[in-house]
């Protein structure tokens, strides 16, 4: 009874996602405005926002409306952009509030003729729309997102083959390796606002990642990496970061796998005895 | 402890809390749906609980005191106010715990679904329905128990 | 006290959720003796709580309560304080009194228990 | 000068794309104690490299039919014959060891059942040879190496420093000069060895597939420090580029089976390239569309811009969720097209540069010390047109063969000085000669004037009178009163680096043209109406253009190697 009721809930909610796509064919918007926050604290400007009328079309990004304003309202606006088609992660931003890729969102998704900007919160700021993300890049160094096996280096003039995975075991990873650093469910997260030495989502899911792919043969360390007083307990499962993610990398998901192993429930075992096994037809 | 890598001045960015959202980002918990909702109400049940627990153990504490001063202390938390204090810890508990052992659970990757292939337009399966329907039992859970609460409290005089 | 801060974070959240099962059923049977046996009016009056500290697993059972919530509710404050400032001295700072405030609290409930139990006999 | 920061590594990588990254890891590797500095322009992972989507090539499964002297082949017979022979070998054979190397670092090869990594077809082959990894190959390759790098210490990322100039002296690499974007501070990088990996130079087209930062100053750098650049005439025109944004739709999508339709639904590659059809090489077929077109037998855009269909419906929806997920993904988002359910709307658009730095067949440019790889060097692997897949193949073999001699260069010989005068200059040059420069002319506005020109007269078919007129506009544009930052700001400003990237997007547009101009043949992806055939008795040779200060590029001819294959018609 209850699985029925909550498969109709999720069918009328696809519905609805559908239809708000199809609302931008008709698309009645010929130009909107952009509420800029800009601030440069280093050279003295102090917060504001600009506001900053730009032309659409039925395509346009919230990237190429910016880029716009750039080139031919005000060329200071501080912007970090590059592959424009949602793969690079460099265009992170709140834009009305939620932390989103300017060149994947459209400006006829959002509702309203004015669009709030904002840099991403819980990055240090540099610039008008950017921030640093030195600390999140450092996170992720931290949980040594590696293959660790002692035959990852091969030398030269090995025997030239392949580790074997299914494509079952690929798929235990392969959402999570979809990630693109953008640091939007780092922005999203309630505990990175508050805690400046909790990994985030994007870096436990990443040692999910390696933890899972049956390359890997040091789960154990892994585990005791992120075990500590600022590492994944600190997770709470706000879901916020699944939430914003634009790959699907489902961050939450792999904390909360990575965690069912700490925890017991789930054993990897399996994983380490089929590596012993491999290896020893390989000798 | 996580050792960050690095120059010094990254280092002095770690303490840095620049732009960091703080206890602000606990704000507007509706923003980004309804599991961001369950971490508010857990933590908030949580800490209310707490309180009201240090407050029981001195209220029964009372009792060592003898009749008269347990009857005076009655008196004081026998009111009405008192009783939708008492009321409102009783949704407290029930939510907490429901949704607790839901977490439970969820905290190490049951229920949540099995990792895919992602695939456009990409719902992530952890936030599910099957753990978006634990918060909303939780929270029906909790109005039921404080009507009956309410029921008991002040249908009972 | 040092055995706490030396256990690992995965064994100090272990805990927290044994006893928040644990809390979960002792509280339950709690607040189902105090509504089944009699009208919850009636369960306050003064002969009434005394009599109930005379049965010893009642008291066996309100001391587990004591216990369980304390680690639990305590343990929990300190994962919310830990989250909101990370400094050596902040944390420690965090964890003795958290744990200080635990023991304290365990204390002064047994003291009722002991007492209102005392109470009975004469 | 005094005043200007020095920091001082052994090797130093510019880029770090593909090529940068695998060059990182290989010089990393060879002594634990020499330090390798990573620089670019953007946040390692965000380089143009990541959206490459459709495969990397290489020979596997010699038992089950393939074999390494067919990729040489199809390599050779792709580049219509202007690739040097020995660098397409080269290429071939160490090819497979990277595939596996990849796989031991973590990439995520899509497999097959026995769980061996998986190949598929791809345009130009004679064998399923396109190694894939969904369709985000080079995501995950770039964040295989990028990860792995994350094992050695000993590489250092500077993120968001834009290089300017190489500084050297008796032709010999001394360093480079950067700016910091974060704090604005000029900075002089000292290193024994470099390793140029800026990348292509595709955004001097507007329709362009590339990442938004794949301008040529990486190239002009080199180009201004006395470096030839070679045959930047070939531009490669990828067949399927979607409207109107020009984002890419892999190849791959063809080699899972997708035909290209006219607008009387026929599968018209049939007229022209019977034996491979959809697969043939891409300027055989980027150069159908476009005659299709001109036929009379396109669609027109919403945007009133020609084109033909990319019909994918055929297949099975769960295979091209398997497959083609991501080029799913960006259909939908961006051209609003389901490509299960619809045929996608797609146009021949700017891809890559077949040409680059001329290096030798080790990545080693004309200068002592610095070497090149992945797409900013030309040592000649892909001649005329590239085969796809090719080229996330170069960048990795490149990569790590340039690392390891840079590694092992700088261990002999270490700089001790540093040609100040050349920092002078270059302080000057950008600082006065742009940052503070006055004009009236939007800078902006000139970069879209050029790559809108681009786009319209040195497209899939050239001839001399457009390429005149275009060189005229380049140079009319190159004089115009432009030069000058708007933003006075020092931090992140990116103002002035558009302005930077403009200047020298204008002088690698003007080679480009002059290259175009000077081949009066038609060779792979160099097609011109007015002399429609290959010259083998007069152009079987490379073009290098030399710089000359404020005038056009100095030209000469450079000869081709030939190990085994004698040229002959190319037929599809
Ligand atoms: C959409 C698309 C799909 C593709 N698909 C395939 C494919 O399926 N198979 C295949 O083989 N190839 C493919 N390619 C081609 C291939 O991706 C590129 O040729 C290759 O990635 C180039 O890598 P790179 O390392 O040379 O340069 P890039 O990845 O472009 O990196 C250049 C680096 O140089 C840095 N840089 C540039 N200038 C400066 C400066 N002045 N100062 C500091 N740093 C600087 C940049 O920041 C960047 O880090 C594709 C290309 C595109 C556009
Ligand atoms: C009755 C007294 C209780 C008190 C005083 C109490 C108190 C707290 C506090 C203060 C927290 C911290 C909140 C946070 O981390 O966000 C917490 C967390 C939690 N409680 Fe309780 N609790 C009680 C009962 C229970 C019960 C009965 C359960 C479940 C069966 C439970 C399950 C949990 C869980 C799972 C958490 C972890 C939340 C997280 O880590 O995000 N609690 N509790
Ligand atoms: S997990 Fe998702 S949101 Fe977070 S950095 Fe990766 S891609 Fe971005
Ligand atoms: S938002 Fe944060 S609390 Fe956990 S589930 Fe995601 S990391
Ligand atoms: S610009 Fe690359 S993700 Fe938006």
């Amino acid at each position: 009874m209850t699985e029925q009721l909550i498969e109709e809930i999720e069918t009328m909610e696809k519905k609805r996602e559908k239809e708000k796509h199809q609302g931008e064919k008709e698309y009645p918007k010929s130009s909107v405005t952009l509420k800029i926050y800009r601030a440069n604290r280093r050279a003295g400007e102090s917060p504001h926002y600009d506001r900053i009328e730009v032309p659409v079309q039925r395509w346009t990004t919230v990237l190429d409306a910016l880029l716009y304003a750039k080139a031919y309202k005000d060329q200071s606006i501080g912007i970090r952009y590059s592959c424009r088609m949602a793969s690079c992660g460099s265009c992170g931003m709140k834009i009305n509030g939620i932390p989103r890729l300017a060149c994947y969102t459209k400006v006829s998704e959002l509702q309203g003729r004015e669009i709030t900007v904002e840099p991403l919160s819980n990055f240090p700021h540099i610039r008008d729309l950017v921030t640093d993300f030195s600390q999140f890049f450092a996170h992720h160094h931290n949980v040594e997102p590696y293959i660790q096996n002692d035959n990852a280096d091969m030398p030269e003039k090995s025997k030239l083959t392949e580790f074997i995975q299914t494509p079952e075991d690929v798929d235990k990873y392969l959402q999570f390796s979809y990630c693109i650093k953008c640091g939007l469910c780092y922005s999203a997260c309630p505990t990175v606002a508050t805690d400046t030495q909790f990994p985030g989502p994007q870096a436990l899911s990443q040692a999910y990642r390696y933890f899972i792919d049956s390359r890997d043969t040091a789960p154990k360390e892994r585990l005791d990496l992120v075990d500590n007083r600022h590492g994944i307990w600190r997770c709470h499962f706000a879901g916020s970061c699944s939430a914003v993610c634009p790959k699907g990398v489902d961050p939450a998901l792999g904390i909360q796998l990575l965690r069912g192993h700490l925890l017991g429930y789930s054993k990897n075992e399996k994983k380490v005895a089929e590596l012993k096994e491999r290896q020893k037809k390989d000798d | 402890m996580l050792q960050l890598r690095g120059n010094t001045s990254m280092e002095r960015e770690v303490a840095d809390r620049n732009n960091r959202e703080g206890m602000m980002g606990w704000l507007n918990p509706r923003r980004y749906g309804w599991e961001r909702v369950s971490y508010w109400l857990q933590r908030l049940t949580g800490v209310g609980l707490l309180a009201y627990f240090i407050a029981h153990i001195y209220e029964t504490s009372q009792i060592a005191g003898g009749p008269a001063l347990w009857e005076a202390f009655l008196e004081l938390t026998q009111t009405t106010l008192g009783h939708i204090i008492l009321i409102v810890v009783i949704g407290m508990c029930v939510f907490h715990s429901a949704n607790g052992i839901r977490l439970i659970f969820a905290h190490g990757g049951k229920g949540l679904g099995k990792p895919g292939r992602p695939d456009y337009p990409y719902d992530a399966v952890s936030l599910n329905y099957r753990q978006k329907s634990g918060i909303w039992i939780a929270l029906i859970l909790a109005l039921v128990a404080m009507l009956y609460g309410a029921s008991v409290l002040f249908g009972g005089e | 006290m040092h055995k706490m801060t030396m256990l690992r974070e995965s064994q100090i959240m272990k805990i927290h959720y044994i006893t928040a099962v644990g809390a979960l059923f002792v509280v339950a049977v709690h607040i189902m003796m105090r509504i089944a046996v009699m009208p919850y009016g009636m369960s306050l009056e003064y002969e009434n709580v005394i009599a109930n500290y005379q049965n010893i697993p009642y008291i066996v059972l309100l001391e587990s309560i004591l216990v369980l919530v304390s680690i639990h509710g305590f343990n929990g404050l300190r994962v919310i304080l830990l989250e909101l400032r990370q400094s050596k001295k902040w944390e420690d700072g965090v964890t003795v009194l958290t744990i200080a405030a635990m023991i304290a609290l365990i204390a002064y409930g047994t003291r009722t228990i002991i007492l209102a139990n005392g109470l009975g006999v004469e | 000068m005094a005043d200007i920061t020095t920091i001082a590594h052994d090797v130093l990588i510019i880029g770090s794309g593909l090529a940068g990254l695998r060059a990182a890891i290989s010089a990393a590797a060879v002594d634990r104690k020499l330090t390798i500095a990573v620089i670019s322009k953007v946040q390692v992972m965000r380089s143009h490299s990541v959206s490459a989507e459709g495969g990397t090539a290489a020979v596997l499964y010699e038992e089950e039919g393939d074999n390494q002297e067919a990729h040489i082949y199809d390599t050779i017979k792709g580049s219509d014959y202007l690739a040097d022979q020995d660098v397409a070998e080269l290429l071939v054979k160490s090819m497979p060891y990277e595939i596996y190397q990849l796989d031991h670092w973590g990439m995520p090869w899509s497999r097959r059942k026995d769980g061996r990594i998986a190949q598929r077809k791809f345009g130009g082959y004679s064998f399923p040879r396109a190694t894939f990894a969904q369709d985000k190959v080079g995501f995950y390759e770039m964040q295989t190496l990028y990860d792995t790098c994350q094992k050695y210490d000993n590489i250092h990322f500077y993120n968001e420093w834009f290089c300017t100039s190489i500084l050297h002296e008796n032709n010999t690499f001394q360093g480079v000069t950067a700016i910091e974007m974060k704090t604005g501070n000029f900075t002089i990088f000292k290193g024994s060895a470099g390793i140029i990996c800026a990348g292509g130079a595709g955004r001097i087209y507007s329709f362009s597939t590339y990442a938004f930062s794949s301008t040529p100053d990486g190239l002009d750098m080199a180009y201004r420090a006395g470096l030839a650049l070679k045959d930047m005439e070939f531009v490669q025109f990828h067949p399927t580029g979607i409207l109107p944004s020009g984002i890419l739709i892999t190849e791959g999508a063809r080699g899972e089976g997708g035909y290209l339709i006219n607008n009387k639904g026929e599968r018209f590659m049939q007229k022209y390239a019977p034996g491979k059809l959809e697969l043939a090489p891409r300027d055989v077929v980027s150069r159908s569309m476009i005659r299709e077109i001109q036929e009379g037998n396109g669609f027109k855009h919403e945007t009133d811009v020609d084109c033909l269909k990319l019909d994918l419906t055929h297949l099975r929806a769960d295979r091209i969720k398997e497959a083609l997920a991501g080029i799913r993904e960006i259909g939908i988002k961006f051209s609003g097209t389901d490509i299960i359910h619809e045929p996608i709307e797609v146009r021949p658009v700017c891809h890559y540069m077949m040409g680059g730095i001329h290096t030798n067949i080790d990545g080693a440019t004309e200068m002592a010390g610095l070497w090149a790889a992945g797409e900013a060097a030309c040592n000649s692997t892909h001649g005329a047109n590239r085969l796809g897949a090719n080229s996330t193949s170069e960048c990795i073999v490149w990569g790590k063969i340039t690392g390891e001699l840079a590694a092992r260069y700088a261990t002999r010989k270490k700089v001790d000085s540093i040609n100040r005068k050349q920092v002078l200059e270059e302080e000057k040059r950008i600082y006065d000669g742009l940052f503070r420069g006055r004009g009236a002319v939007n800078p902006y506005e000139v970069r879209k004037q050029l790559t809108d020109m681009m786009d319209e007269k040195a497209y899939v078919f050239r001839n001399e009178q457009e390429l005149t007129s275009a060189l005229e506009k380049v140079r009319e544009l190159k004089g115009a009163m432009w030069k000058h930052v708007e933003d006075k700001a020092k931090e992140y400003n990116t103002n002035f680096i558009n302005v930077m990237e403009t200047d020298s997007m204008l002088r690698t547009a003007e080679i480009v043209l002059v290259g175009a101009l000077n081949r009066r043949e038609s060779r792979g992806a160099h097609a011109r109406t007015d002399y429609p055939y290959r010259d083998d008795a007069n152009f079987l040779k490379h073009t290098l253009a030399y710089f000359t200060g404020n005038g056009g590029p100095k030209m000469t001819w450079y000869p081709v190697a030939f190990t085994r294959y004698a040229p002959v018609e190319r037929k599809y």
